[in-house]
């Protein structure tokens, strides 16, 4: 008949399936809870393990690049884009759509995904998310 | 109270995730006309896959037509340009496509499965099923590096590799689900509540099935044995011996209704299931890409010419791309695709005539609407007032909170 | 002289007279008119307070007409020889009742009616409408029963044909009579019975010497049916739908307390006339059918009703179930030992609830009125969105909307609440139902609700005239204090009108002696 | 009836047909193919009926494509018949050529009820009139859609110009 | 009355008032972490409803502007306090109801009305669509609703009339505890009548699988949609109240044992070990009446909401009683 | 003024603008057991008026801006608005598209905005952003 009820009644005694990151309830004061993270005073549970190959933001080695401009003629939204100067590269972390097709295409092998995905932010071209 | 009223279920409305409208006329609480107006998430795909794109971009833009079934669609390009181009992608890229489809399938009925909980005000169900799906949320992100979207097909092959690192996993997952299932269907089909919610609910005759062109469990849940993955095989399905899944294989007889869509989808999950283990016995090694050379394989699309159409048995139904390519000309020539869901809208109005406001959101959800793929093409005024109309609201919203300081 | 002592005259006569001079004053001034017929309207009130604070202290009040000393009735062998009014607790109880509805509805009338369409004229059937009224429950005497029943239906008759521009006016006028005629014949017929039997035609009289024979059952079976078709009760409830639908609101308001008279009418023959004599038990049997059927079918015509007057008819109707059912069960428990446990409280629920229901039906009438003075409608699909601008009827809606519905703290609740609370004893069937009942009132008049005065401004209108509000206000005052303080009302109000209809010996001997 | 019987029908019954075909499958290579039936503009209905008759199963309709080629705008009708069986199912397209002058095609949505939502989209993409269109209103495009614009067009009537916001939406602080 | 009396009264009511609107939150909060767990879970803290009412109370109050503003300010008001003024009729613990009348029984269960009528009305005043269906759809649960469980309380009480005394006074029936005095078929009878209870519970509360009036999946949250700041926090801790209250009534009515009487220890003891039991007790039946049931169901449309509870439930309701009466007249046969 | 108890509860109303679904689910799935937001006190509503935060995913079309404007000046102040993946960010993907009306920020520029690049993020990732949230809200609160 209600083949959850029973279930749900054994559940309540079980632990939940709940990763815990970055901790079990929201901390107070947000900002005294990171500098208490920076000075190691509490432990943060880490974020579920991140596959070898995971797509984050993108790494470039600013040295191997040649400037072929391979990588900007695939990237699908056109995030990557040439420093007529320096014939190097920069790319919009908030325009990226983590695809790694540039890191596919490109000769040198000068780009990479990292596993860095906490990006959230409130400005949308903050230096952490403009590569160059 | 008793007049008749119009309501409109969207474009944002709880029960529809993606803004479209339905436009449904009630005699009280019971339905008589429905209308569906769609033209709210268009984003010009095919647009700028035929003006602006070159082939590798679109392919990428073809995996956001829908980010659930997000292989679904590139698989199609792919297959359509590969034809056109004569590309033939080794073997053991095929099995790896197989696999990625069924994985992507899994995904999205255990997806739908919570969805449609919801609907029902089954929120408990809804967590489990989510719950059981991050599993394979998990092995999809091993394997593609991200939990949705695979960015894994390539023209001619695939871009990584299943490698022994992955399989085991992929086969503790196989045997977390066969597990899992039991309890699944248990929960889906004996909970007297949901069957009260959907059996004889939303009820798609045979007949009208076939009449309105409706695809996958849609049409399967009707007793329509239709699945291309059976009738027209693509990448290395032809192996395996697959066959269209109807209800009465489990209950023994077919109504058509929401809880027959439940039962279709359920099954699908544990052919899928068996799909991918055999897919894994049997992968043969080798390369996984035609051409390694990326822009090798740009310029070979680029001077091939003619037109193809590519069909795949997407987790709601059958997905049509139509593409033509043009000598030297670098985005799609012509670029037409059909989703499972635009033809599926039309069962909706046979499903809902007669039944409850109560019942919209359950049946309009049972075909499993993924309408980002379907809505398309909207308002566009001419050049300059396009312009315009970003600067417009900016300027009006800008003009509201000066009135509100 | 001892006023109190002339204080029954004075009632029936005072407003007999104005009615009058009502249309002389009426050639003169149109605003002293409306001024005269309040002035006498609230002394009609005051009177009656009076009278009745002096009846439920002193008990029954006697008046014999021409007499020098009118609380004595004079006797010529055990027969009384002139005309006597006998009020006790339970003419006291519905004169107070026809006082105050009336004058609330007098108030109210002041704008409502409009000039030039016989102003003069209504008010003067007005008046003798209460006239009517206030005899029937005053008079001691058969035949001057019948002649005020007569009256009241006559007046009652020409007022709800009184804006004969709506044909549906006449029609409902029509109706009135032919069921006012029938009940009037049964009744005469059965006067004349009585009086061949007993060559008497006072009430207690005749109740001293009844010997409860075949003839007296046919008298019986006709008072009680033409009673309760006048009261309006199921089987013969046709007629009220038609006839409060169409007379002006004010009327309806009045008519709902003239159909109360009978129900009057109906006790006072079972409990004062007959008593224990008959067959009680059945007879509280029947009328607890009544009541339920009433109940039940009032409830559920209403429901589907768009006319909004016509909806709130049929809930008259289902009221009036409740007031049977009270007084049924007393009825069947009367003698028993459980009469003074459950009885007793059943009765003061049926009749606590008849004042109130005079109350808040009254007011939802002229909750009703207001809205067709301001939109010359009644049906409830053409209204909307009133509450933004109606305030003061909108809030007067919700009270007699949560009032019928038995909501605390309002006085539906307390009556209900008694009726439950004994009925349960004899089933328990009755009390869910009429808890039930109770329940689809409250969903019928949230459709109103939501119909007439929610949603979105549909029309421009603006809140009912002031004489409109304060008749509305008056009816509304009573509800609230009712509501507030049940106890007191019950002991000291509700209780002496009970403990009257059950002692018919007292009855008798107040006019009989001894 | 498999797709050499079909092809053979149509053949007979005057009009141009020819198959394509391509592989699919490792261990068990299968051939899939597609059968490409070109049809004049004033004959479509004679032809659509023919196909409904004869089709033993009720075709499946899968979507109208529509290219514009220049001079003519070319519209496919893809079908799917011999569903329902393993390795059955083949795909028919009608190619239908209409003059850029004279975009008019006759509706067929009495005879496959499915393609109304597709001729109202041609309808409203390419600007090509149907006749007889049971439901002609907007199916994708807003009602105040401006007459006259087109997306699927590559001719002046297309889509030019675009709204620049997303370009310059580093441009803002 | 005296200004002593006076000053106790207004103290004890404002006592009242906070000490529900306290509970009904924790309880809420108790509530909405079980299920949490339920749905393997973590879930919000327990003190999660005071943190939603406080930033309710900071959040802007917007009035859409084809409201009718007098009700649909004044509804929550009204919701809130009829549901208080329920618990200032139930006896809570060892504490004597704070206001105390004649048939105070009847008067609970349409108090229980109020606030799903100032909900209605509310509903109405804010002019949405969704909130207009929402507030017919409560009309017809609470009409269904109603029916069983009027039979229940009818029922209870008709029992208690044959041991006599003021049966519609809830300290009496709770003073009485009918287990006690029944046989065997009456024991059985209660059973039913206590099972209909249990699912009279969430039509009451609006709950899964009752909740038609508030489905936001249909209806985006029916009755409530267009409210916010104060007036949703008032309407968000009427429910919570209401949880709290109809839990205490089932408590009440079926359970009001006490347990201090078992221990020999001083007033004040006993009396905390009373009320914490009673907090005990109104957590059992929350947690099967409530919790489990919202947890475990899926929402019914509302013709099936009338048709249970007008046929199914009020049939074992029925039963019920008429195994009481069996009950009772086998007694008398003895 | 901005209670403390205001970041530590968060009602979401979420809006698809225009989006793949990509970002949708794994806003749901930042709500269901592996995640569960609502430990933080953040839960999805269904009307916007109940609503603190508006979660955005997907880009603009033209047919929603005004319903994208609307369902903002709908939602009761203090409130902060979420843009969940890059192409509501920036337009992604469909950047440049005939039929965009303009990343939610330029539309209404008179609010707060948090953004979370991804295509699609994580949900953890999407938990972050609150708890920048959070953050900010402290910083205004000792204003
Ligand atoms: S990862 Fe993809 S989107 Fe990002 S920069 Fe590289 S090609 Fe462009
Ligand atoms: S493809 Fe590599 S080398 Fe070429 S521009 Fe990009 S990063 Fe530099
Ligand atoms: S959110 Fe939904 S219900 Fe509210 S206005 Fe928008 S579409 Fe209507
Ligand atoms: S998931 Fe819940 S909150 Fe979200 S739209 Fe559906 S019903 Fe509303
Ligand atoms: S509607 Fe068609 S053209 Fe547009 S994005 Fe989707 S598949 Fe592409
Ligand atoms: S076909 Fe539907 S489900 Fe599949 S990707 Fe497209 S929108 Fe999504
Ligand atoms: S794609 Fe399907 S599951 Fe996702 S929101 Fe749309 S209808 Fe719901
Ligand atoms: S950011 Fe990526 S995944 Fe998210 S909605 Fe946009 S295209 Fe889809």
């Amino acid at each position: 008949m209600f083949p959850m009820l029973s279930q749900v009644f054994k559940k309540i005694f079980k632990k939940p399936f709940t990763n815990l990151f970055p901790v079990k309830y929201a901390p107070k004061s947000m900002k005294k809870f990171k500098e208490d993270v920076e000075k190691k005073k509490i432990k943060t549970n880490p974020p579920i393990p991140l596959p070898e190959n995971f797509r984050g933001k993108i790494l470039y080695d600013k040295e191997k690049c040649i400037g072929c401009q391979l990588c900007i003629k695939v990237c699908p939204p056109k995030a990557i884009e040439f420093k007529k100067e320096e014939k190097k590269i920069r790319i919009y972390v908030a325009r990226c759509i983590f695809c790694s097709q540039c890191n596919d295409i490109c000769p040198v092998g000068a780009l990479n995904m990292s596993s860095d995905f906490l990006l959230a932010s409130d400005n949308k071209l903050e230096e952490n998310l403009i590569v160059e | 109270m008793k007049h008749d009223y119009e309501i409109s279920v969207g474009p944002i409305h709880p029960a529809l995730k993606e803004p479209i409208m339905l436009r449904v006329t009630l005699e009280g609480e019971e339905i008589v006309d429905v209308d569906v107006i769609a033209s709210q998430n268009h984003r010009g795909i095919e647009w700028i896959g035929m003006n602006r794109n070159n082939v590798i971009q679109s392919l990428y833009l073809a995996e956001r037509i829908c980010g659930i079934c997000n292989f679904c669609h590139p698989s199609n390009l792919v297959m359509a340009i590969e034809e056109i181009a004569d590309i033939e992608p080794p073997e053991r890229a095929q099995y790896i496509r197989v696999i990625q489809g069924e994985l992507e399938r899994i995904h999205s009925h255990l997806l739908w499965a919570g969805v449609a909980a919801h609907e029902l005000g089954f929120d408990t169900l809804l967590h489990y099923v989510w719950m059981v799906r991050e599993k394979v949320m998990d092995v999809l992100e091993e394997v593609n590096g991200n939990r949705v979207t695979k960015a894994i097909i390539m023209y001619g092959g695939v871009r990584r590799d299943i490698t022994e690192r992955h399989v085991p996993k992929i086969r503790k997952m196989i045997s977390y689900y066969r597990e899992a299932f039991g309890k699944l269907a248990e929960l889906f089909l004996e909970d007297d509540t949901i069957k009260k919610r959907t059996r004889n609910i939303g009820v798609l005759k045979k007949k009208d099935a076939i009449k309105l062109a409706a695809a996958g469990p849609t049409a399967r849940a009707s007793g329509v044995k239709k699945d291309v993955r059976q009738d027209f095989p693509y990448f290395a399905y032809p192996d395996f011996d697959i066959h269209a899944i109807t209800p009465d294989e489990l209950i023994g007889y077919t109504i058509g209704d929401v809880y027959d869509r439940i039962v279709v989808r359920l099954l699908e999950v544990k052919q899928s299931l068996e799909i991918i283990e055999e897919a894994l016995n049997e992968m043969p090694s080798g390369e996984i890409i035609y051409e390694k050379k990326l822009v090798k394989l740009m310029a070979k699309i680029k001077n091939s010419e003619g037109e193809a159409v590519a069909r795949y048995e997407a987790p709601r139904g059958e997905d049509i791309h139509y593409v033509m390519l043009k000598k030297g000309y670098e985005p799609l020539y012509s670029w037409k695709v059909r989703a499972p869901t635009y033809i599926n809208i039309l069962s909706w109005r046979p499903m809902l005539l007669g039944y409850q406001i109560a019942d919209i959101p359950i049946i309009a959800a049972s075909i499993d609407p993924c309408l980002s793929c379907t809505n398309r093409f909207a308002v566009v005024k001419n050049g300059e007032e396009k312009i315009m109309s970003g600067e417009y609201f900016h300027k009006l919203s800008v003009e509201k909170t000066r009135r509100i300081k | 002289m001892n006023l109190i002592q002339q204080m029954p005259a004075i009632l029936i006569g005072m407003p007999l007279i104005a009615a009058f001079l009502t249309p002389i004053i009426d050639r003169v001034n149109k605003k002293i008119r409306n001024g005269f017929v309040i002035v006498v309207l609230i002394l009609e009130e005051i009177f009656m307070i009076t009278l009745a604070w002096h009846v439920f202290t002193n008990g029954i009040a006697i008046y014999t007409m021409g007499a020098s000393n009118p609380s004595i009735v004079p006797l010529q062998a055990a027969v009384p020889i002139r005309i006597v009014l006998e009020i006790d607790g339970m003419s006291a109880f519905m004169g107070l009742i026809s006082a105050t509805v009336c004058l609330a509805a007098g108030i109210y009338s002041i704008s409502f009616i409009k000039e030039g369409n016989g102003k003069g004229k209504y008010y003067t059937l007005l008046l003798i409408m209460l006239v009517g009224m206030l005899g029937m429950e005053f008079t001691g005497d058969l035949f001057n029963l019948f002649v005020f029943l007569e009256i009241l239906s006559i007046t009652s008759c020409a007022l709800i044909a009184y804006r004969n521009w709506y044909g549906d006016a006449v029609e409902g006028a029509f109706k009135y009579m032919v069921v006012s005629n029938i009940a009037a014949l049964f009744v005469l017929f059965a006067i004349g019975l009585l009086y061949s039997r007993y060559d008497l035609l006072n009430i207690a009289a005749i109740s001293k010497i009844m010997e409860y024979g075949s003839l007296e059952k046919i008298a019986l079976v006709l008072l009680v049916s033409a009673f309760a078709m006048k009261c309006g009760a199921v089987p013969m409830h046709f007629w009220a739908p038609d006839s409060y639908t169409v007379a002006p609101a004010p009327i309806t308001a009045i008519l709902v307390s003239a159909s109360q008279a009978s129900l009057y009418a109906l006790f006072r023959t079972c409990f004062s006339l007959y008593g224990n004599l008959m067959d009680y038990h059945s007879i509280g049997i029947v009328l607890i059918l009544f009541g339920l059927l009433s109940m039940f079918i009032g409830v559920t015509m209403a429901l589907p009703q768009k006319d909004i007057k016509r909806l709130m008819a049929y809930h008259a109707v289902s009221q009036t179930g409740y007031m049977l059912l009270g007084v049924g069960v007393g009825l069947y428990l009367l003698g028993s030992s459980n009469f003074n446990t459950y009885g007793v409280k059943a009765m003061e629920g049926g009749i606590f609830h008849i004042i109130n229901h005079a109350m808040y039906k009254g007011l939802l009438f002229l909750t009703a009125g207001a809205i067709f003075y301001r939109l010359k409608t009644r049906n409830l699909n053409e209204m909307g969105g009133l509450a933004h601008t109606m305030k003061f009827t909108s809030i007067f809606f919700i009270i007699g909307a949560l009032a019928i519905a038995g909501i605390p703290p309002f006085n539906g609740f307390a009556s209900k609440l008694l009726i439950y609370e004994a009925c349960y004893k004899v089933n328990p069937i009755l009390s869910i139902i009429a808890m039930l009942v109770s329940i689809l009132t409250l969903a019928s008049f949230v459709k109103v609700f939501h119909s007439a005065f929610m949603g979105p401004k549909l029309h421009d209108v603006e809140e009912a005239p002031k004489s409109l509000l304060i008749g509305m206000g008056i009816l509304t005052f009573v509800i609230i204090l009712f509501g507030l303080f049940p106890g007191w009302v019950v002991n000291n109000i509700v209780h002496p009108a009970v403990t009257a209809l059950a002692n018919r010996i007292d009855y008798i001997n107040a006019v009989m002696g001894g | 009836m498999n797709i050499e019987e079909t092809k053979q029908k149509f053949e007979e019954a005057g009009y141009e047909t020819w198959i394509t075909e391509r592989i699919a499958g490792v261990r068990n290579r299968v051939v899939r193919k597609t059968l490409w039936i070109r049809v004049d503009k004033k004959k479509i209905r004679n032809a659509m009926q023919f196909f409904k008759n004869f089709a033993e199963q009720y075709p499946h309709f899968s979507i109208i494509s529509c290219t514009d080629l220049g001079n003519v705008v070319e519209l496919n009708y893809h079908f799917a018949l011999g569903y329902g069986g393993r390795l059955e199912e083949f795909v028919i397209t009608f190619k239908i050529s209409l003059q850029k002058n004279d975009l008019r095609i006759d509706s067929i949505a009495d005879i496959f009820p499915a393609i109304i939502y597709s001729e109202r989209e041609i309808k409203e993409m390419m600007g090509i009139d149907v006749i007889n269109i049971p439901d002609g209103r907007h199916m994708f495009l807003t009602k105040d859609f401006p007459s006259g614009i087109y997306p699927w067009r590559r001719d002046e009537t297309g889509v030019k110009e675009t709204n620049k916001l997303y370009e310059r939406w580093k441009d803002e602080a | 009355m005296n200004g002593e009396f006076l000053f106790k009264l207004v103290l004890e009511s404002i006592g009242l008032v906070f000490f529900s609107i306290f509970f009904g939150l924790l309880f809420k909060g108790i509530d909405r972490k079980l299920v949490a767990h339920m749905q393997s879970r973590v879930g919000p803290p327990i003190r999660q409803p005071f943190l939603d009412v406080m930033k309710l109370m900071n959040k802007e109050n917007i009035v859409p502007k084809h409201a009718v503003k007098w009700m649909y300010n004044l509804a929550p008001l009204i919701c809130l306090t009829s549901s208080i003024i329920i618990l200032f009729y139930i006896p809570i613990g060892s504490i004597h109801p704070f206001l105390e009348g004649h048939g105070d029984i009847i008067l609970i269960l349409y108090l229980f009305a109020i606030p799903s009528l100032a909900m209605v009305a509310g509903g109405f005043a804010s002019s949405s669509p969704f909130a207009t269906v929402g507030a017919q759809r409560e009309m017809v649960t609470m009409i269904s609703y109603e029916l069983p469980l009027s039979i229940i309380i009818i029922s209870m009480v008709w029992r208690l009339s044959n041991i006599g005394g003021n049966v519609f006074s809830l300290q009496f029936i709770a003073q009485h505890p009918l287990w006690n005095s029944v046989g065997l078929l009456g024991f059985i009878g209660l059973l039913f009548l206590l099972f209909s209870m249990i699912i009279v519970t969430p039509g009451e509360l609006a709950k899964v699988p009752f909740d038609v009036a508030e489905a936001e999946t249909e209806i985006a949250g029916g009755l409530t949609v267009e409210y916010s700041g104060r007036n949703l926090a008032m309407l968000y801790m009427a429910d919570g109240v209401k949880i709290f209250a109809f839990s205490a009534i089932i408590v009440a009515l079926f359970f009001p044992y006490n347990i201090s009487q078992y221990f020999n220890l001083n007033s004040l003891i006993s009396f905390i070990i009373d009320f914490l039991f009673f907090l005990l007790k109104v957590f059992l039946v929350m947690l099967s009446s409530v919790t489990l049931i919202r947890a475990g169901m899926a929402r019914l449309r509302i013709t099936q909401v009338v048709s249970s509870y007008w046929f199914t439930v009020s049939l074992i309701a029925l039963i019920g009683l008429v195994l009481l009466m069996w009950d009772v007249s086998l007694k008398v046969g003895w | 003024m901005i209670s403390k108890a205001f970041k530590r509860s968060l009602w979401v109303f979420h809006v698809n603008s225009g989006s793949c679904n990509g970002c949708d689910i794994e806003v749901i799935a930042a709500l269901t057991p592996r995640y569960d937001a609502e430990r933080f006190g953040i839960k999805l509503v269904a009307s916007p008026r109940h609503a603190d935060v508006i979660a955005f995913t997907g880009p603009v079309t033209n047919d929603m801006a005004d319903k994208v404007i609307r369902i903002i000046q709908q939602t009761p102040d203090p409130k902060v608005i979420v843009i969940v993946g890059s192409c509501g960010i920036s337009g992604g993907v469909f950047h440049e598209s005939y039929h965009l009306a303009g990343p939610i920020d330029r539309l209404y520029p008179n609010a707060k905005y948090f953004y979370v690049p991804g295509c699609p993020p994580r949900p953890e990732a999407i938990i972050h952003a609150f708890t920048k949230a959070w953050e900010w809200l402290e910083e205004v609160e000792k204003k």
